[in-house]
């Protein structure tokens, strides 16, 4: 994929987040998770997967991958809507599994999904999109030491945005690398410019690469900003400053890209943005009512009898 | 006497216990300069510096493990996990190691830990946001559970659980949080006894029994009964465990019919214990089985269906009518 | 007819379902090349290869996690926990995930997970090694639990719970691992739905109700007390989720008294489920209150304490004797 | 402390765990966790703390630990005899915490008690007990993390002893070394011969001198062999080779401290191991019954009125 291409995923991406944002304030969302800032590390990595055979685990804040790999983007901002958590677009269609609101959680899924696709020989790859602060949680190191023990075809997407929630990543990541875990476990890691948009496409290409070819795991640490709060009930000026704020908007990815590309193109790129705007906006508006009894599905493959006389209310 | 969020109740209460205990120490995620998601603990890295109030990495089995290191070496940690469905990450260290060190050590260590936690639903959160775990808390020997319903409660029972020997897991009813009334922190209370009740509202027809959030939906029904001469006693429970047995014995051989309500789904929730209870003790007295009004046995849903989800004030009511009018079969 | 150990019933539905179905795989610690520490996948792993048998770092988080997302790629895992005391640093797996994932993505992932766990005590062993989990994973919405107590029971719902497409708790009794008895994995099986209960003796004088190596201690209990004109009918609950409300109603109908009897703590127990369940559905036929004989609010204790803490047949019987000899006060 | 001193000490420990094995086998220990061939590791780490101030974190396999720190040995083994799972010696005093039979689930601790001890300025530093295979567990990662954050003076002393019961450490330690990991971390890591007993005890007194220091955390990674099964219930023959206990029989790490000993000292200590052990066995022997209603005993500080009740039999 091109940078006109990947410029205008991220475009989509800042759009609508911008959008998500605005809707929140208007009373429309419940919350809202932003991710202006990470476009080119969402979109850049997901570009590059194969949604024939690769799979990608997100958590709450992974609207540009979702953008990138084509994803009912109403179906994806219903888990902000508060309609289902998991979201209302088709996981396996998508190639993209629910939205997963643990954090850290969601990794070792990866993992046993990657090993479940060697055994299938399908060639895919697994990425796990997680934070800094997701590095962490004991979830993550397992799931590292499983991925290479095994030597399995998982992409460890770290998204290092600097912050989780309050703690700056310098209080939360001792050594101050995930990329420099992975020597740990005798795997790849490389860190990478996460608001270049090609950097990030290219290293998720190599990783991609290296998976199929049973090369094992790789951990990507993709050096970002989260340029806006941790979420619509969030206040950064409680515990960051407006200098590096600043500095980080000068880094901005969409504006950097586009940057690189000639005015007609941008131009273009914003018209199909404010189309796609407008499409999620009327759709998220006219996503209505659950039905009754929504509440009861899905909790086994086939409801149970407890269950059933739960619903019909023989258990008030 | 002043006015009080449940929020501001807590903060005060862990001031000041912070100010009367130089070993309490308050720790978890954003809980230094940011003062918490909710806010409870704002302005107390402030007050008492960053070795007493601190931030901890993203890793709640981490943070639990190291209240227990910290007790071992004889402070009083006061962890916050930071939403109820972000214990179980925690849950071996508390159930493995935080509830038993006492016992394993033969006394030898003491587990002064009060671990709290932003719990059950009603506020629209995303997944994992609304969870109730008092059920398991309950069930593991070694631990004490408590929630309180009002500003007040929320203040002593924080100052109670803090100055308790024992492993407290303190379940805040984040919906609440909010919610203002008069109380004076700084007046004389009672002694009460770790593990009693309280009542709420007196009434002589039936039994109310919840705790946190659902106090005030029981107080909400009892208020609507009332119009029609039905006079419901509401109790708060607060102590989870120890359970009061007792208490809820006392009100229910007079009323002769219960209801608990919770908010957990109700298969091995903590109502089927109450329940369990309250017929073990009266059973010669009740009129009619205890009837239990909880979340469904489904997993907490998104924000769209968490009022389908909740026990509402028509299924308390129908649970109540159902009691009153219950005839032998 | 043949003779097999529980151990070797469970090995043999292992490698039944090994055979019937090759999405079927088998890991945790040391199933592989040693077999399981309880020798239940033994040889499975020189049968079908290391790709589907196969050992796991030594961590059950990331056990469960694996399992989730080999579920998502469409295998229908069996994992093991060692023992029921090292589930816990795996629940936030099950409880988030496991339990969630089919539900969360509006039934487009399956999640046919089978998790066995050597349960309950009774063997002397470590600390950890004898715990009693089944009213925590009960109390989950989107999972089913299920105990076997015999041979032929563990042979049956083992294969059940592999072949049912919902995550399915299934919970050893390592006690009775190396009892042995007759019967024939061939035999058709009567197709029983998933959460019926088993009429283990039937008896018309008070029902006892237990699961696990329970269900033999309820056995001999009953044994002794038909000595005495006692005819106590043993229900064997198998599903601890779902339960099998309609059967122990129309037990207790007939017996009009029951006694539920579990290894784990008293309080927020399975027990208290058992008991108001039977007590909702039989209110009017009880003649007494639900007794429950099971664990102290202790931690599980060393083996020099370990008769003390479980049920022994003194306390059952003495609670026979209670529920028989019950006046409505 | 030197040579003679530590093989002593080590010589005790073999001798009792053999005296435990035979106690195993003629019915008078239901069970036990041999250490056979980690003695210098053990010996040579804990002889290194400073009693004073310093704590140990055990799992339960660490007698070797017990008997370097002056643990009362009966009490140390009554977890083996069934008497109290944490043992009956009193680990305040013994500066020795209750034998943790969750794998991994002790390392946090030694974290929290160093921050407690840096807080109250005693310069004390916990030692954390763990194997090889406890290192996959995600405590161990979160752990290690909390003290290199905060650079708490801890030693995460990890006994390499080859397998996790049937699990050879290169199928469970991704990259191989457990302290290699120490550099994703940003502290110091060292891997050292954990049959040499000199070797053993010098890297943790540097490690110690760290600690106190404000160096923040060290991880030790002792190389050594689990000579015997795993448990007194484990047959080793499932597993692994004679050949490959033959060949770590030759790095006997008692044997190689004796070997540069003066006969007479290995003879003296030979004899008080001797005297050592029979006292224990008796001491074994000699314990009795538990006294009634002990159950019930320390469960919380002040038993509760439920409990109370339970124990009077209120509740059947
Ligand atoms: C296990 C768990 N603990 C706590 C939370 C609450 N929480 C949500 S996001 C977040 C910070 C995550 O930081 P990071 O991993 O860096 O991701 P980012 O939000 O920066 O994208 C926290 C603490 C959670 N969702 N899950
Ligand atoms: C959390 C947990 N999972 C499983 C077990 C069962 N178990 C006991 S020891 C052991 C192997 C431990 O290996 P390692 O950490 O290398 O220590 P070693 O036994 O070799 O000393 C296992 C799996 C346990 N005790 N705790
Ligand atoms: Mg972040
Ligand atoms: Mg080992």
């Amino acid at each position: 994929m091109d940078l006109p291409e990947l410029h205008r995923l991220m475009l989509v991406a800042r759009r609508i987040d911008e959008e998500a944002i605005a809707m929140q304030r208007q009373g429309e969302l419940p919350g809202y998770a932003p991710m202006k800032g990470q476009e080119a590390a969402q979109v850049g990595s997901a570009a590059a997967l194969d949604l024939t055979r690769d799979f990608a685990f997100p958590n709450y804040r992974d609207l540009g991958a979702a953008v990138a790999m084509g994803v009912d983007l109403v179906g994806y901002l219903s888990t902000h809507l508060g309609t289902w958590h998991g979201g209302m677009y088709d996981p396996q269609a998508s190639r993209l599994a629910p939205v997963n609101a643990v954090v850290g959680g969601a990794v070792p899924h990866a993992v046993g999904w990657a090993m479940g696709a060697r055994l299938d020989g399908t060639g895919g790859v697994a990425i796990t999109y997680f934070g800094d602060g997701a590095s962490s949680q004991g979830d993550v190191h397992e799931a590292l030491n499983f991925a290479a023990v095994y030597r399995l075809p998982v992409i460890f997407f770290c998204q290092n945005n600097g912050w989780a929630i309050s703690v700056p990543a310098e209080r939360q990541v001792a050594g101050g690398s995930v990329a420099a875990r992975a020597a740990g476990y005798g795997i790849e890691g490389v860190r990478v410019d996460g608001n270049d948009v090609l950097a990030v496409f290219e290293a998720t290409s190599e990783a991609l690469c290296r998976g199929r070819d049973g090369g094992g795991p790789t951990v990507i640490e993709a050096m970002t900003y989260r340029m806006g709060p941790h979420s619509t009930s969030d206040d950064p000026g409680r515990y960051r400053t407006l200098e590096e704020e600043r500095e980080w908007a000068e880094r901005d990815p969409v504006a950097r890209a586009a940057a690189n590309l000639p005015a007609e193109v941008v131009a273009e790129a914003e018209a199909h943005a404010a189309q796609v705007v407008r499409q999620v906006r009327e759709g998220l508006i006219a996503t209505g009512e659950r039905p009754a009894g929504e509440l009861f599905s899905f909790v086994y493959r086939e409801p149970t009898k407890a269950l059933l006389d739960q619903q019909r209310g023989s258990h008030v | 006497m002043s006015e009080f969020s449940l929020q501001q109740a807590l903060n005060l209460a862990l001031q000041h216990a912070c100010e009367d205990d130089d070993r309490v120490l308050i720790f978890g995620e954003d809980v230094g300069g940011l003062g918490g998601v909710f806010r409870v603990t704002d302005g107390l890295q402030a007050k008492f510096g960053d070795r007493r109030v601190f931030d901890t990495p993203l890793a709640e089995s981490g943070i639990m493990g190291m209240a227990v290191g910290l007790a071992m070496a004889g402070w009083r940690p006061v962890p916050e996990v930071q939403f109820d469905g972000f214990s179980y990450p925690a849950i071996d260290q508390i159930v493995n190691q935080v509830a038993r060190l006492h016992y394993r050590s033969r006394g030898s260590f003491a587990m002064p830990i009060t671990l709290r936690v932003p719990s059950f639903g009603g506020i629209r959160a995303p997944e994992h946001h609304s969870e109730s775990l008092e059920a398991l808390f309950a069930h593991v020997p070694g631990l004490k559970v408590v929630s309180p319903s009002t500003p007040g409660e929320g203040y002593h029972l924080l100052r109670q659980s803090i100055a308790d020997p024992d492993p407290v897991i303190f379940l805040e009813p984040k919906s609440r949080y909010w919610h203002r009334e008069s109380f004076d922190p700084g007046a004389p209370v009672e002694p009460l006894p770790v593990g009693t009740s309280r009542i709420a509202r007196p009434g002589k027809h039936a039994t109310l029994i919840a705790w946190g959030a659902m106090v005030t939906r029981c107080l909400q029904v009892a208020e609507l009964a009332a119009e029609d001469g039905v006079e419901l006693e509401v109790v708060d429970l607060r102590w989870l465990k120890p359970i009061d047995a007792d208490g809820l014995a006392a009100s229910v051989s007079r009323t002769r019919r219960a209801v608990v309500v919770h908010e957990a789904p109700l298969t091995a929730g903590l109502g089927a214990e109450v329940s369990t209870l309250v017929t073990d003790r009266c059973f010669g007295e009740l009129r009619a089985p205890v009837q239990r009004v909880t979340g469904f046995d489904v997993p907490y849903p998104s924000g769209a269906l968490e009022d389908e989800y909740l026990p509402s004030i028509d299924r308390v009511l129908t649970a109540v009518q159902a009691t009153l009018e219950y005839r032998r079969g």
